[in-house]
């Protein structure tokens, strides 16, 4: 029969006052398997505690019920306690006789009798508790970024300069991102170039960073300090190594492209760089518009013109495994297509454009080497209508989200197109100005009032082709009128969203989505940067929209964690984890389908031979919470919770039941 | 013996008088089945003969949960506390002649190990049984294979067989002699007793004629392919075992409810597969085909070799109650020609 | 249509495409067939397909897939089961080859009550309901009276995992509302309900049938039958039969098909469907989706809506 | 039985019967409503002593047939109650605790429990005062409902 010790607390009066604790631990004493009771003034007192440790030692206990406080509060305390006498520290069960008793109960009866049924409960539990051990889970300290955007290059560099090896995987051919579109930053009008190209260079010569570009994650398995991720390093066509980016083979190439980092505005070759600052400096070969690949190896031009021998038609995809133990989501936002908006002939006419667009357009080294024209005439735009939300804060067409930047940028475009075109006037149509950065509202109102920038709150029904002109028709909700403006120039401030293939890294990472397939942070206000899964965080845009300073400070806030958690020699699994009896599991997977955090795995069991049985459900414990919402969807009670086991719960209800 | 005759209006006045001594039991009506059931009200004496019982007489001796003894738990003491509270006298009425055959076998299950079943043998002294003779057999009956017991009853005070308005009562046991006395009960004379012939002859007549089964069981076949078939439809339920009135295995379990508990057995079935699991993860009878198997053997061939008896008396109550009709009477006829 | 199903099992083994063929044959008496495991093509003559033929074999694939491709005989709402099965990974897809069979309807047992049964000699489908062949003739029962409950309100048609559709599916409508028994039911109230469950239940002799002949009762392990005290005694106290009960119809919700066989398997003729039915209804009208319909769906209860499952606190 | 041994129950000789109290028990996860609970005691508020609390790690713990045990062993009211959609430690536990306990609830009441004897809650670590109102609630309801008649007979 287990040895149970009760030890009622007094708690000075705070107990004592409503529950009468002598009589209390007496009648305790009489509970099935109990071998002592006692009460005491203050259990989690110096004294309080060795009374506990001398009475495991004399009464040979192997099971502590401590009838006092809360465990949300001294469960710690307590295993500790008893850990320190030999005990193991899950031997331990608490009745909360304070909080959920003598606090909130006036009658001395009804309350002493409570306690003692909550006591009684504890007991019944703690002799169906089991000794728990936490497991030693071995830790790779070596990080992958994924994203090379400045919020991913951000945190390579932080979790880099503490001394950790970081692997910076970049989809496109370039790392830069998003800010390497950009002319300017707000509101300090920052050159994006300048700010983010040192950050660039620095990243691509960190000794302990590697950049993968034109790579993409192919399989995620594994979990925190131990994630085994596959990535695809696309074949590049040109051998990094003996190209020294002197840019002689996009010269020559016969094949022009629009240009994706302009936007369609420009144009690129087949071999090309996306931009001149790009890191790597080495090309890459579009083979799906490339000649050589369409024409069976009739072009060749470039390989035949690279003065090193660089380009190489042969090479493969190379699959790259290799172990990390945490992963950095960073991949960042797509502007969304506001060709939905019919009405305000985007794609329809040439002067319609983008934020991005225009932001192209006065790049100096954009598709105009930074003069702004319009598409149509190459002529300097005069009357330029900026449109906010387009497609943020509208169901109807977009996301019912607020893109959050977009205010910002058109009051820097609405300000830079007077630097650019000093008799030029901007309108800017809002819906209410969302500026609440530092700095952001003076910036504003600078726009306003020292450029000349007209805001006028209200959403633009119609654009349509005038001649020459862009006629913009409106309202100014603050005049309580119709206006119109013929413009040269409409540009789009469309939303933000989620990358198109977000989703399917989520699913990768076991991460979740928003619904807009954002990603879904731990909690929204006190993990941000986490996610539910151990060893995965979050950076920049991808949670949800943000401006360069969010995007960098998240980063910096998720480095942060990755460094916190590499500091560690190990990682110490969580005793109280499912585990599953692979002789009953029957594989439905219904725990699998329910688990928060996809840390229910099938795995085939096997005869001595090798040879498969049968399949069953097993536990990553390196990725369970602990949270047993498994356990209740079982219906074999195939998988259990340690420490919260069926007959420990079931023993609870028991002992209340019959409790006398 | 003494046979009399009771008229059928009569009966509920002869049962109301032995009330007053013990508990009658006979079988009623309970929604679609016919259970055997305590009679409290002797007036609307609704009592179904027709129909067979869904059960035998298994539950009257041996309960489907009868506690052994209960204890009490006080910090680290444990206290025995049981007190079995002596049962009243009772007489079963109604009990088919098939079912009282079947108590030939589980007296001699029971009698055959050291101590004897106390709980049952009290039981069967207390207990005294008037037999009626079937007049609609099942369709899956087959009693007359395995013995005579329905023109000549065995283990029963008092055989009824149902002459038109009245029954023929044959004592069989002094205490049947004694219930015979009752008011009720009138001379017989030989043309009742001819009419209870020829009853009993009828119903026969439309049963199946007898098979020497103890002595073809000798000869199964251990490996008989058809195991193999059965137990690929078999879906492993108790309901055969459980209505079956011979069957008569139990499971000991512990219930504990707070500081008190029991320790209990309940019906337990070599048809479940945790029946023969053993405690270290061995099953002797690890699929359905050595269950299936087992329980034919038992009752057509271990039976007659340990207790001289057939473990079956042709009630035919697994064959109606198989889901998947598995017909033991079938079975049985193939093993016996394929031997 | 029964020869097509011979043929069509002949076949499938002939060519090796399954290992065996499970379907029906006659049983030991004319008013019942029993299951059939046909593994050789001569083993496909005793196939048959008649009013009898109740049972739901999607119960033994889960253990017959283990030896090879299994093809199968079901009825439309047999078919339901092969769906929940291939949901919750107890068979894949490409292991079972689903043979549906079209049908009228099936013997309800309470139909031939006023025959002797020793003198029926063959039951088939005719005109709208059966016909029993006697001694003594031949009787006609009506659909009303022939058929089970389930298929007098049947409308369901080919199953989502149809392989080989045999036949065409008979012209039917229903001739009940599938919910009539449960309107009745309601009629009582909530403690009138707690007495007849007691009243039932208490019926109960933990036979298992209900269990062990339903499809998606497939656990190695029964939460009742796990050693020691944990969920259940394994005694009939009316309470622990409770227990067992509602457990049971809690692990079925969402999954049960309708199929019947708990209660038509019940020797204490205890009404289970009744309680089956009364959860999937709540099932469809809270969460919107029901058991059997497609094998890609996510279980009921192992998934939810955000914003549409009933709330406690709605806004 | 001695003296000290029925501390929990009044010696039958003083004078009027006690009124009846239900027997209640509440399943409480450990992130919200249990810390909603002891907010309530560290605020002093004071509810009827009815309910006993079994902690568990999250909603999505309470297996509908810790409910069912309950009604089985004659409690005459059954409470659980975790975190605010949204607000779930384990993020989506309670998400599959309200489709199972909502549908649990409509079943007992086909099956002849009362629906005021099973009460489905969101109750955060920040309610306190929300904790104490639903107990009061919920005990003056299973109250109202009466005894509970078991499920047996």
């Amino acid at each position: 029969m287990a040895r149970v010790g009760v030890f009622v607390c007094w708690c000075g009066s705070n107990i004592a006052k409503t529950v009468d604790v002598v009589k209390v631990a007496e009648a305790a004493g009489k509970l099935p398997s109990v071998a002592y009771s006692t009460d005491y003034k203050y259990m989690c007192s110096e004294p309080g505690q060795n009374l506990i440790k001398q009475a495991i030692e004399e009464h040979k206990l192997d099971r502590i019920v401590v009838a006092s406080c809360s465990p949300r509060l001294h469960e710690p305390t307590f295993r500790r306690c008893i850990s320190e006498a030999g005990l193991n520290p899950f031997m331990l069960e608490m009745a909360n006789i304070r909080e959920h008793c003598s606090w909130v109960h006036d009658d001395k009866e009804v309350a002493s009798e409570k306690a003692l049924d909550l006591i009684a409960m504890s007991v019944a539990k703690a002799v169906k508790n089991e000794a728990l051990f936490s497991q030693e889970i071995p830790l790779t300290k070596k990080a992958l970024v994924i994203g090379g955007g400045v919020a991913g290059i951000q945190v390579a560099l932080d979790i880099a300069d503490a001394g950790y090896k970081v692997t910076l995987v970049e989809k496109t051919p370039s790392i830069g991102g998003r800010m390497a579109q950009y002319d300017k930053t707000f509101p300090t009008l920052d050159c994006a170039a300048c700010i983010l190209t040192p950050k660039m260079v620095d990243a691509a010569s960190h000794p302990n960073i590697e950049i993968m570009t034109y790579a993409e994650v192919e399989k995620v398995s594994g979990f925190v300090g131990n994630f085994e991720v596959t990535i695809r390093k696309k074949a590049r066509s040109v051998d990094m190594k003996k190209c020294t980016g002197c840019g002689v083979c996009y010269e020559k190439c016969p094949k022009k492209l629009p240009s994706e980092f302009d936007c369609g505005l420009g144009q690129r070759k087949a071999i090309y760089v996306p931009f001149p600052q790009a890191v790597p400096n080495v090309p890459v070969i579009d083979r799906e518009n490339c000649r050589y690949f369409a024409d069976g190896g009739k072009c060749g031009v470039c390989a035949k013109i690279c003065p090193s021998q660089a380009v190489d038609y042969t090479l493969e995809d190379e699959m790259i495994t290799d172990k990390y133990g945490a992963i950095v989501a960073a991949t960042g936002f797509q502007p969304w297509d506001p060709t939905p908006y019919t009405n305000l002939g985007y794609g329809r006419y040439p002067d319609v454009i983008t934020s991005l667009q225009f932001e192209r357009l006065f790049n100096a080294s954009g598709p105009t080497e930074g003069k702004l024209v319009r598409p149509s005439d190459h002529k300097p735009p005069k009357n330029v209508v900026f449109i906010s939300c387009i497609g943020s804060r509208d169901d109807e067409h977009g996301y019912p989200y607020c893109s959050k930047v977009c205010c910002m940028y058109n009051a820097k475009h609405a300000l830079l197109l007077k630097e650019k075109v000093h008799d030029a006037q901007a309108y800017v149509f809002y819906m209410d100005i969302r500026a609440n950065g530092k700095g952001y509202e003076e910036f504003v109102r600078r726009t306003i009032e020292k450029y000349g920038a007209i805001y006028l709150r209200g959403r633009v029904s119609r654009v349509f082709q005038d001649g020459e002109k862009l006629i913009v028709r409106g309202v100014d909700t603050l005049a309580g009128k119709p206006v119109e403006i013929e413009a040269d120039m409409v540009v789009l401030a469309a939303a933000m969203e989620a990358q198109p293939d977000a989703k399917d890294l989520a699913r990768m990472l076991g991460i979740s989505t928003d619904e807009y397939n954002w990603f879904s942070e731990a909690h929204p206000k006190l993990k941000p940067v986490e996610v539910l899964t151990a060893g995965i965080y979050l950076a920049g845009a991808c949670q949800y929209p943000k401006d360069i300073p969010d995007a960098v400070a998240q980063a910096s806030g998720a480095a942060a964690k990755v460094v916190g958690l590499f500091a560690k020699e190990s990682l110490q699994s969580e005793p109280t984890v499912a585990e599953v009896n692979e002789d009953t599991c029957v594989d439905c997977q219904l725990c699998k389908e329910v688990c928060p955090y996809t840390a229910i795995d099938t795995k085939t069991l096997t005869d001595r031979a090798g040879n498969p049985i049968r399949t069953v459900s097993c536990v990553n414990e390196g990725l369970c919470h602990g949270c047993g919402t498994c356990v209740a969807a079982c219906r074999s009670s195939s998988i259990q919770l340690r420490g919260f086991k069926d007959n420990q719960i079931l023993s609870e209800i028991d002992a209340l039941a019959f409790a006398e | 013996m003494e046979a009399k005759v009771i008229a059928k209006s009569d009966i509920g006045a002869w049962m109301k008088g032995l009330a007053d001594k013990c508990d009658v039991i006979a079988p009623v009506k309970d929604g679609d089945v016919s259970a055997f059931k305590k009679i409290e009200d002797f007036g609307t004496l609704s009592i179904d003969l027709p129909t067979p019982t869904v059960k035998g007489l298994r539950e009257q001796f041996t309960p489907e949960t009868e506690t052994l003894f209960e204890y009490k738990l006080t910090g680290q003491q444990a206290e025995l506390t049981s007190d079995t509270a002596a049962q009243k006298d009772r007489l079963i009425f109604g009990v088919r002649a098939c079912d009282a055959a079947a108590l030939k076998y589980t007296d001699a299950v029971n009698a055959n190990c050291e101590p004897k079943d106390a709980l049952y043998f009290a039981k069967r002294k207390q207990t005294t049984l008037v037999g009626v003779c079937c007049t609609t057999p099942a369709w899956s009956c087959f009693c007359t294979e395995i013995g005579d017991f329905l023109a000549n009853p065995i283990m029963m005070d008092l055989y009824l067989t149902d002459i038109g308005d009245k029954y023929y009562a044959e004592a069989l046991t002094p205490k049947g002699e004694t219930l015979i006395g009752a008011s009720q009960f009138q001379a017989a004379t030989d043309a009742d007793k001819q009419a209870a012939e020829s009853a009993k002859q009828k119903v026969i007549a439309a049963l199946p004629s007898p098979i020497d089964h103890a002595e073809k069981g000798k000869d199964f076949d251990w490996d008989d392919p058809m195991f193999t078939k059965l137990a690929e439809k078999c879906l492993a339920c108790g309901a055969c075992t459980f209505l079956c009135p011979t069957c008569h295995c139990f499971d000991i379990q512990e219930c504990a409810q707070g500081s008190k508990g029991s320790r209990y057995r309940c019906w337990d079935t070599c048809q479940f597969e945790k029946f023969t699991l053993m405690g270290h993860g061995h099953n002797p009878r690890p699929s359905k085909n050595e269950r299936t198997r087992q329980r034919v053997f038992h009752k057509f061939k271990y039976s007659p070799e340990r207790y001289g008896i057939l473990g079956c008396v042709g009630c035919g109550r697994c064959i109606t109650a198989c889901p998947v009709n598995i017909d033991i009477q079938r079975v049985v006829h193939k093993l016996e020609a394929d031997k | 249509m029964e020869n097509e199903l011979r043929q069509k099992a002949k076949e499938l083994l002939e060519s090796g495409q399954v290992k065996q063929v499970i379907g029906y044959e006659d049983g030991s008496t004319a008013f019942k067939s029993t299951p059939c495991f046909a593994s050789s093509p001569e083993d496909a003559d005793r196939l048959v397909w008649n009013p009898t033929c109740v049972n739901n074999l999607a119960v033994y694939l889960p253990s017959a897939v283990k030896q090879g491709k299994v093809a199968v005989a079901v009825k439309p709402c047999d078919g339901r089961s092969v769906v929940e099965l291939i949901k919750e990974h107890q068979i894949n897809r490409d292991d079972v080859v689903t043979m549906v069979v079209p049908c009228p309807g099936v013997l309800n047992p309470d139909a031939l009550a006023d025959i002797d049964p020793k003198t029926i000699k063959n039951i088939e489908w005719k005109g709208d309901g059966i016909s029993v062949t006697t001694d003594s003739g031949e009787i006609s029962i009506p659909r009303e009276k022939a058929f089970l409950d389930k298929c007098l309100s049947c409308t369901l048609t080919d199953p989502a995992v149809t392989n080989i559709k045999l036949g065409d599916s008979p012209e039917r409508s229903p001739l009940k509302d599938k919910d009539a028994a449960i309107a009745e039911y309601e009629k009582m109230s909530v403690d009138e309900r707690r007495v007849f469950w007691a009243k039932e239940f208490t019926k109960c002799i933990r036979c298992y049938a209900c269990r062990q002949a339903c499809p998606a009762c497939y656990c190695k392990e029964c939460f009742v039958d796990k050693n020691g005290q944990v969920w259940a005694l394994k005694s009939t106290d009316p309470e622990a039969n409770w227990f067992f009960h509602m457990t049971r119809a809690m692990h079925l919700a969402g999954r049960c098909i309708g199929c019947g066989e708990c209660e038509r398997s019940c020797p204490m003729g205890i009404p289970l469907t009744l309680i089956g039915r009364t959860l999937e209804k709540d099932v469809e009208e809270m969460f919107g989706s029901g058991a059997g319909q497609d094998p890609d769906a996510l279980p009921i209860l192992g998934s939810f809506d955000l914003t549409k499952d009933p709330d406690p606190c709605p806004e | 039985m001695s003296e000290e041994q029925v501390i929990t129950k009044e010696p039958e000789t003083a004078g009027a019967p006690k009124e009846w109290e239900p027997k209640i028990i509440g399943f409480l996860c450990n992130w919200c409503t249990y810390a909603g609970a002891d907010l309530a005691g560290s605020s002093r508020l004071k509810y009827p002593a009815n309910m006993r609390v079994v902690r568990v790690p999250c909603s999505g713990r309470v297996d509908p047939q810790f409910v069912l045990k309950a009604f089985e062993r004659g409690f005459d009211g059954v409470l659980v109650s975790g975190c605010h959609p949204g607000d779930c430690h384990y993020a989506k536990g309670n998400y599959y605790a309200r489709r199972r306990h909502m549908l649990l609830q409509k079943f007992l009441e086909h099956m002849g429990i009362e629906p005021e004897r099973f009460h489905f809650d969101w109750i955060s670590a920040a309610e306190g005062q929300k904790f104490a109102e639903v107990v009061e609630e919920f005990t003056g309801q299973v109250k109202k409902a009466g005894p509970f008649k078991g499920v047996g007979k």
